[in-house]
């Protein structure tokens, strides 16, 4: 069991130390993030800015350490939407099957079936860009996958005994799904978040690099990604700075939700 | 277990022929692109052009409404006169033309031996079909695509190569009208397949890929070099790497910070975007109703710092609706109207009723760099004096039917060309009867001055009475105006001849290799 | 062959779920086209002749059908921007998504399966842990930032490609996949990242079964048991989730023709969406949705041919 | 003809505690010998060892193990694959999950031929389909072609025995392959393997934790407990008359019996003419046929009959999680409970034991305090003690976990306790001592059971009454000294002629 101890141990300091800097970031900034400097455009990497500065002489760090903060806000509440709806249609369906299975079911289908892009598109177009309206059109979109995963959970657990018996202690349908049975899906569920953390984080950065997720001034990693191209060969640092700390939050969390689903699951 | 070990290293072989062969090839095929100009064939020169967004507009010329369409289609077609670099009016499709004394009847000679792409003579009835189309004579084709030509009363054949144009009411400006192309009558796909009388011929087009001219051998001017031009539809953001990859050889509408990261491997050609660049603001919204409110913030915005951080330094700045390749109407006097001076801009503020400034909001198409960088660095100056500026981005979709026809907004970022080569096509939009007047701003005295230029009779009063109306533009502050941007083209080191013209147009006729 | 047939039906009613949707977004989409058409020529009487024109002015519920009626016989409409129909700007735009999805998975076929069974086969030596540890790693990378590095370093900095150079497969078929290599590279790694890993842990969980014990019980070696036994068990899996990516890597082949200036449905699908292009995107839509449909459907045909304990008509369980 | 002297097996694992102790055995050709103890007395490992197929990284072994004079653990890993499948042969516990599910049953029966001979395919097909017919499988042509999944349980066993035989091999070892099977099946299994020992002079090593089946077999058996052979020699004298202490335990566990109790106390449960359908996807198939009979209080009801007789549907008639059914059900009192085979499966494996026990008071409204303390003076009763309460299921052993069970249902105050193969997945000695909780709980309770199981011996040595199920009916029932002495039904008289033989 060692090994996945690594995974939770190097995943959680990893997230520790990201979600310490973007907290510091909400209050404190080397620079403030929006400030313009003309003296001092597509500077390198330096004592005085870390990561260098952009082509609007603004510290990278700074941008860097706020878009990361909106990148995660967006991504946590993506997953935690997607997750509670999810599970809600999950369990009924899983549960009681039936007709009501088979509609939320082809509804879940058309989701996936839909260009992610687009949806998010129209949603945001429809109310505006800004960053809820991202999180409510990328939280749609991770519905269709924590359901089904659910599903297939609560459809093996009603065969089990263990669910048998609640029904003879006298314990309500509901009772049943959420207390009984939920816990049992706990490592399946973490390694669905850790997954749909890694695809939210990439869904919003998509979204903002091809212009249509976080809009300035809101800071966002995805945009300053596009950005940077065109300073590719004479200020690397700008895109590559912005492209690790995508990987740096995604590994992070990847690594913290399969590590703590490995250990908490019976079957390794 | 014989079959079990085959099935995998079968697999394992594929994949390894197939990344060596792929490489391998891609290697040799590729490196030697950058150094011998991809297919530089001997018979011409063949060039790619970079565009940032692609014609998705009709190619028929008098429908093209984008401006970028436009600028290709200079190469394809011609006019009865078409402007040359300095913005006068020279001799196309028409050999010579004589303007009668009372300049209501125009009468053109057409060029001996003339041809059309397909090589079909150009004949009277070909000019006469369309002027008639683009002023909505025609029977199946009755809506106005040139709204200038409402003035004209009749187009007729004198004989087989003279044809007379005679319009109802004197206009100083309407030869420049006639820059619109000559099209072979009855050819129904221009849309798609164009066909006109300019120095590059249609070969083809790919939709996001490219657009493919070649030269037009019976040219009946001077022959341009180019042989062959691909004009490659490439995104905003990977124009530096396609120029410094050798993708493309020459790329128009640069950012300075676009030119700087290429000004190593290309030559790089500066003029004016020759546009007028601005804060265009709402006069019928509070508080922006109040010209004391205007004033003060035109006198909040520095130019300079707008140019230095995302023009490089580059650009002209502006005092009102025109811009400096127009020499004889520009007013080089109203550039420093309003003199940068943040203490006096919150002190007229207060006076105006409004000590600690206000919520705007600006809203601003997300597709230009230009415009994304220039309303942050705005944002950041009228914070400076108070006022709370607000960015809201949309698509430029959202931009042209909220902002430009519906007309909702408060403030916007954004540059507006001359679509044809008049200073009417600039003030007009501010006359109060105007359908898109974007300031809703009205003044009985503008409207009078732009009465006055449309229907002067000699140059001079023509010219007095628009910079009349650019001065009252300025003293009412109907818009913060800001500057001309600049145009930095990149073009490829052995190469040179790229000139500018008043109006958005990449000419390429004039494009020809460095003499040694 | 009823479950087929149940099956089939439930996948007409998705698509058809996915046209009203993709429909109706555009209903809700700000800007209209004709507006987008006009730019800033716009005048009311242009504009109303325009919309007249394009049957714009009907209720929603006829242009829907009317659409869904062209759709089915096969004429998409005329695309509002390049006024062709959208029939030929989709054959001309699918073979080369389709070449940059096609090929990615081919990369990612056969790199991930030998891996995967090199890796099993060498469980816990020290490439095994390092290639554990790249795999974490090469699965958190977003391709399109994977592009961008590629641009820089294989394009401009090694000279392997020419960035923005994309030549089309009908002009030279080899050096417009030379070119698609490293698009197609860069949409792959992540996801051969996930193939190994789930194809390793299957391969482990199999070793672990009776079977295995009693086979070594007639003398059989350990290698051998893998290719004759092993191997086809542990392959089921990683199938479906194959079938199960290609959809994901065509969507992800919108993102990445943009970086790599790669002329395909996705540059067409995101312009299209900006300038309210109506037909085309709905195309387009109708297409990725018809295809991501087909893969679910392809892999559930899959897991039943190959694994034979599931009888054909039986609901697979998910 | 296999010698296995001063054997002696240290797992090297942290702790490098020693399994096997100074093993001695030898089994002359022809014979067949059996190893009987409980689980982790060794006996599987011994068998592995025989066999080489123990992680040699893993395990140290000592002493020396002869076949026909070669001595085996000095044999490297290739020698010892020469041997694996031509002189040694083996036979699993768990038939289905023992064949390669993807792989059609000839190829697999085949591969041992494929490994040490040098047969063409269409010989080695021969040799495949002659061997599927001595294991007396019909139409062994059609089977050749078949999936594991498509065969029974008893098929499954029989072609494993047709791959371990078809190599002609010296010795045959057997690891418990009757276990998971049913009686009637078992019967059969047995006698062929007797069979193929004398018609190809291959001995056995026969491994097993059933009394009844090593008696039936083997000529001689050794004992074992923790890793040491505490007995061994002529099956008839084991069982006569035991030397060591152990093994006597082990034999008296099969005579015991209980006092007959004739009660006519009044009914706990009454069903009459019940008729019951289940779902399986979407077609709706009837399991139960008229069946009517009743319980009484403090009395243990058996159910006997072969798996898929409709056992278990009654079970879930009974406590009313299967409500399609028609004929009456009467219950007297509060709603029955039930305890399954699995207690893993019956117990939810998230919660800890406390709060296990709680849930049903929890349900019912009762307060917190007075749910500890009916939580602890349960335990008590069913011989758990604190320290186990803060325990998840999978914590506990077997036996602690059925213990759960049991409390589970009891703290309810049920009248009635179905009990669904309760004891049928324990060792023995964790049998008798949940089977004599039951008992205890009757007598102090007033507690009445419905006993389903297949283990006729379990059911002669707990019930006062049974009832014989086949395909759904009730074909007969009565005492069970009655059912035992002199069964009616044909197919009763062969269960108890089987069961008659563990007596």
């Amino acid at each position: 069991m060692k090994r996945y101890h690594i995974y939770t141990k190097a995943g959680g300091i990893l997230s520790a130390v990201m979600i310490l800097l973007i907290v510091v970031a909400m209050f404190w900034t080397p620079y403030d993030a929006t400030a313009t400097n003309s003296a001092a455009k597509l500077s390198p990497p330096s004592l005085a800015h870390l990561l260098g500065t952009d082509n609007l002489g603004r510290d990278i760090l700074s941008r860097v350490l706020e878009g990361a903060g909106t990148t995660l806000l967006i991504a946590v509440l993506t997953v935690a939407m997607g997750a509670v709806l999810g599970i809600l249609i999950g369990a009924f369906t899983g549960y009681y099957g039936g007709p009501l299975d088979n509609i939320l079911m082809r509804i879940c289908d058309t989701i996936t079936a839909f260009p992610s892009f687009l949806l998010a598109l129209a949603i945001v177009s429809i109310l505006g860009s800004g960053t809820y309206h991202v999180v409510l059109a990328l939280g749609l979109l991770f519905i269709p996958s924590f359901a089904r995963i659910v599903r297939g959970e609560y459809a093996r657990a009603a065969t089990q005994a263990y669910v048998d018996n609640a029904k003879l202690m006298g314990a309500g349908a509901l009772r049943i799904m959420f207390v009984h049975i939920l816990p049992n899906t706990k490592s399946v569920l973490l390694s669905a978040i850790a997954i749909g953390f890694n695809n939210a984080v990439l869904a919003e950065a998509s979204m903002s690099y091809l212009g249509i997720g976080v809009q300035p001034p809101d800071p966002s990693l995805g945009r300053m990604l596009s950005e940077s191209q065109t300073y590719l060969l004479s200020a690397p640092w700008y895109a590559i700075s912005a492209g690790v700390v995508i990987i740096l939050l995604i590994l992070g969390f990847t690594l913290l939700g399969e590590g703590l689903a490995k250990e908490s699951g019976q079957n390794a | 277990m014989k079959k079990g070990r085959r099935f995998a290293a079968l697999l394992m072989l594929i994949s390894a022929v197939l990344t060596v062969a792929l490489s391998g090839c891609s290697g040799d095929r590729a490196g030697t692109a950058s150094e011998d100009d991809i297919s530089n064939t001997p018979a011409g020169l063949a060039i790619n052009v970079g565009l940032a967004k692609d014609l998705d507009d009709s190619l028929d010329p008098h429908k093209t409404v984008s401006a970028g369409t436009k600028e290709v289609l200079f190469n394809v077609f011609e006019g009865l006169v078409k402007p040359d670099s300095d913005g006068n009016l020279i001799p196309a499709v028409a050999e010579s033309y004589v303007i009668s004394d009372d300049r209501l009847t125009y009468t053109f000679t057409i060029r001996e031996g003339i041809l059309f792409h397909n090589g079909d003579p150009v004949t009277a009835d070909d000019v006469i079909y369309s002027i008639k189309r683009c002023a909505g004579m025609l029977e199946e084709e009755p809506e106005a695509l040139v709204t200038a030509f409402s003035v004209i009363t009749d187009v007729y054949a004198e004989d087989d190569r003279t044809v007379v144009i005679s319009i109802a009411s004197p206009d100083l400006e309407f030869l420049s009208y006639l820059t619109s192309a000559i099209i072979p009558e009855g050819y129904t796909d221009q849309a798609t397949a164009p066909v006109g009388t300019g120095p590059f011929q249609f070969v083809s087009r790919s939709a996001q890929e490219n657009i493919v001219l070649k030269r037009f051998d019976e040219y009946w001017g001077e022959k341009p070099e180019v042989t062959d031009v691909t004009f490659k539809i490439i995104t905003q953001d990977t124009i530096v790497t396609s120029l410094r990859s050798g993708a493309i050889d020459l790329c128009a509408h640069l950012t300075p910070a676009q030119a700087a990261e290429v000004s190593g491997q290309f030559d790089i050609v500066k003029g004016g975007m020759n546009s007028v660049y601005g804060v265009y603001l709402n006069n019928s919204v509070e508080p922006l109703n109040n010209v004391e409110v205007r004033r003060a913030l035109c006198h909040a915005i520095n130019v300079e710092d707008i140019m230095a951080l995302v023009f490089d330094g580059e650009g002209t700045p502006v005092g009102s609706s025109m811009y400096p390749a127009f020499g004889k109407y520009f007013c080089e006097e109203l550039t420093g109207y309003y003199e940068y001076d943040p203490d006096k801009a919150m002190q007229m503020l207060a006076d105006a009723g409004y000590p600690d400034g206000f919520d705007l909001k600006l809203t601003v198409a997300s597709n230009y760099t230009q415009y994304v960088e220039t309303a942050q660095v705005v944002v950041e100056q009228l914070r400076a004096v108070g006022v709370n500026a607000e960015i809201e981005m949309i698509d430029w979709g959202t931009w042209v039917s909220e902002v430009y026809a519906n007309r909702n907004y408060e403030a916007t970022i954004v540059d507006f060309d001359a679509s044809t080569m008049t200073a009417r096509a600039l003030l007009e939009r501010f006359t109060s009867g105007y359908a898109k007047n974007i300031s809703y701003f009205s003044d009985e005295e503008y409207d009078a001055s732009f009465a006055e230029a449309i229907s002067a009779t000699t140059d001079e009063e023509q010219i007095a009475a628009y910079k009349r109306c650019q001065e009252i533009l300025t003293e009412q502050a109907a818009n913060i105006y800001l500057m001309d941007m600049p145009d930095m083209v990149a073009i490829r080191s052995d190469l040179e001849g790229y000139e500018f013209y008043p109006i958005f147009v990449v000419d390429l006729s004039k494009i020809h290799v460095k003499a040694e | 062959m009823r479950y087929f047939l149940k099956k089939i039906i439930s996948l007409i009613i998705t698509l058809l779920l996915v046209s009203f949707l993709a429909f109706l977004t555009f209903q809700l989409i700000s800007g209209d086209p004709v507006t987008q058409m006009l730019g800033t020529e716009y005048t009311e009487e242009m504009a109303a002749h325009l919309r007249a024109q394009l049957g714009l002015d009907d209720p929603f519920p006829i242009r829907y059908f009317r659409w869904l009626g062209g759709f089915i016989t096969g004429d998409f409409g005329t695309s509002y921007s390049y006024n062709v129909p959208v029939s030929s700007l989709l054959s001309d735009k699918l073979p080369v998504t389709g070449l940059l999805s096609a090929f990615s998975f081919v990369l990612l076929v056969s790199i991930s399966i030998p891996l995967g069974i090199w890796l099993a086969a060498h469980e816990d030596s020290i490439p095994d842990k390092i290639f554990t540890a790249l795999n974490q790693i090469a699965m958190s990378i977003p391709p399109f930032f994977l592009g961008i590095m590629m641009t820089l370093v294989f394009g401009l900095m090694l000279h392997l490609f020419v960035p923005g150079n994309y030549i089309s497969y009908q002009e030279n078929f080899g050096a417009s996949l030379a070119y698609l290599l490293f698009p197609a590279i860069a949409i792959a790694i992540p996801k051969i990242a996930m193939t190994v890993k789930l194809f390793k842990s299957s391969l482990h969980a199999e070793y672990r079964r009776d079977y295995v014990r009693t086979a070594l019980s007639r003398g059989s070696t350990r290698r051998r048991i893998l290719y004759s036994h092993v191997l086809r068990n542990a392959i089921i899996p990683v199938v479906t989730f194959l079938a199960l990516t290609i959809p994901e890597i065509v969507a992800g082949s919108i993102i990445i023709e943009q970086v790599f200036t790669v002329p395909g449905l996705g540059r067409l699908l995101v312009s299209s969406i900006l300038n309210r292009d109506y037909p085309v995107v709905c195309a387009i839509v109708m297409l990725i949705a018809a295809l991501v449909i087909l893969m679910n459907f392809l892999a559930d045909i899959l897991y039943r041919i190959i694994d034979p304990r599931i009888r054909i008509d039986q609901e697979a369980s998910k | 003809m296999l010698e296995i002297k001063g054997l002696k097996l240290t797992f090297q694992g942290s702790s490098g505690f020693e399994v096997i102790h100074n093993m001695n055995l030898a089994i002359e050709e022809g014979e067949i010998v059996g190893i009987v103890g409980e689980s982790g007395s060794g006996k599987t490992t011994a068998a592995l060892s025989v066999a080489g197929l123990l992680d040699r990284r893993k395990v140290q072994a000592e002493g020396s193990i002869l076949l026909d004079g070669m001595e085996l653990l000095s044999c490297s890993e290739t020698e010892y694959q020469k041997i694996r499948g031509r002189s040694i042969s083996m036979v699993f516990q768990e038939p289905l999950s023992s064949l390669d599910p993807l792989m059609k049953i000839g190829h697999q029966v085949e591969e041992a031929l494929k490994l040490h001979t040098n047969l063409n395919r269409k010989q080695r097909r021969q040799a495949a389909i002659g061997a599927l017919r001595s294991v007396e499988l019909s139409d062994p042509e059609l089977i050749y072609e078949k999936y594991p999944h498509e065969l029974s349980g008893g098929m499954c066993q029989r072609v494993m025995l047709a791959a371990a035989i078809v190599t002609h091999p010296r010795l045959l070892i057997a690891d418990e392959p009757t276990t998971a099977l049913d009686v009637s099946v078992q019967a059969q299994i047995l006698s062929l393997i007797r069979r193929l020992s004398q018609e190809y002079r291959m001995s056995v090593l026969f491994i097993s934790h059933d009394l009844g089946v090593i008696r039936m077999l083997c000529d001689r058996v050794a004992v074992m407990r923790d890793g040491y052979v505490v007995e061994q020699g002529r099956t008839q004298d084991i069982f006569e008359h035991p030397a060591h202490a152990y093994t006597r335990t082990l034999v008296a566990k099969i005579q015991k019996r209980n006092d007959f109790l004739e009660t006519d106390r009044d009914p706990v449960l009454k069903l009459e003419k019940v008729n019951a359908f289940y779902r399986n996807g979407r077609n709706r198939r009837q399991a139960l046929y008229d069946v009517s009979f009743e319980i009484r209080r403090g009395e243990i009801l058996g159910l006997v009959g072969e798996s898929g007789c409709g056992k278990s549907t009654t079970a879930k008639v009974i406590t009313g999680i299967l409500p399609d059914y028609t004929g009456t059900v009467e219950r007297y009192g509060v709603r029955p409970q039930m305890v399954f085979q699995d207690p893993l499966s019956s117990l939810n494996p998230s919660k800890n034991i406390s709060w296990l026990l709680e849930e049903p008071l929890r349900i019912a409204g009762v307060s917190k305090l007075s749910r500890r303390e009916s939580v602890r003076n349960i335990l008590g009763r069913v011989g758990l003690s604190e320290e186990h309460l803060r325990r998840r299921p999978a914590e506990l052993s077997g036996g602690q976990r059925q213990r759960v069970a049991i409390a589970a249902a009891l703290i309810q105050r049920p009248a009635l306790i179905v009990a669904d193969e309760p004891v049928s997945a324990l060792d023995v000695t964790i049998q008798t001592q949940i089977l004599d909780l039951m008992l205890e709980l009757k007598r102090e309770l007033g507690l009445s059971y419905l006993f389903i199981s297949h283990d006729l011996g379990v059911i002669y040595r707990i019930c006062d009454r049974v009832m014989i199920m086949r395909e759904g009916r009730i074909i007969e029932q009565g005492s069970v000294l009655e059912i035992y002495q002199h069964p009616k039904e044909s197919y009763t008289k062969r269960l108890a002629s089987l069961a008659g033989e563990i007596q």
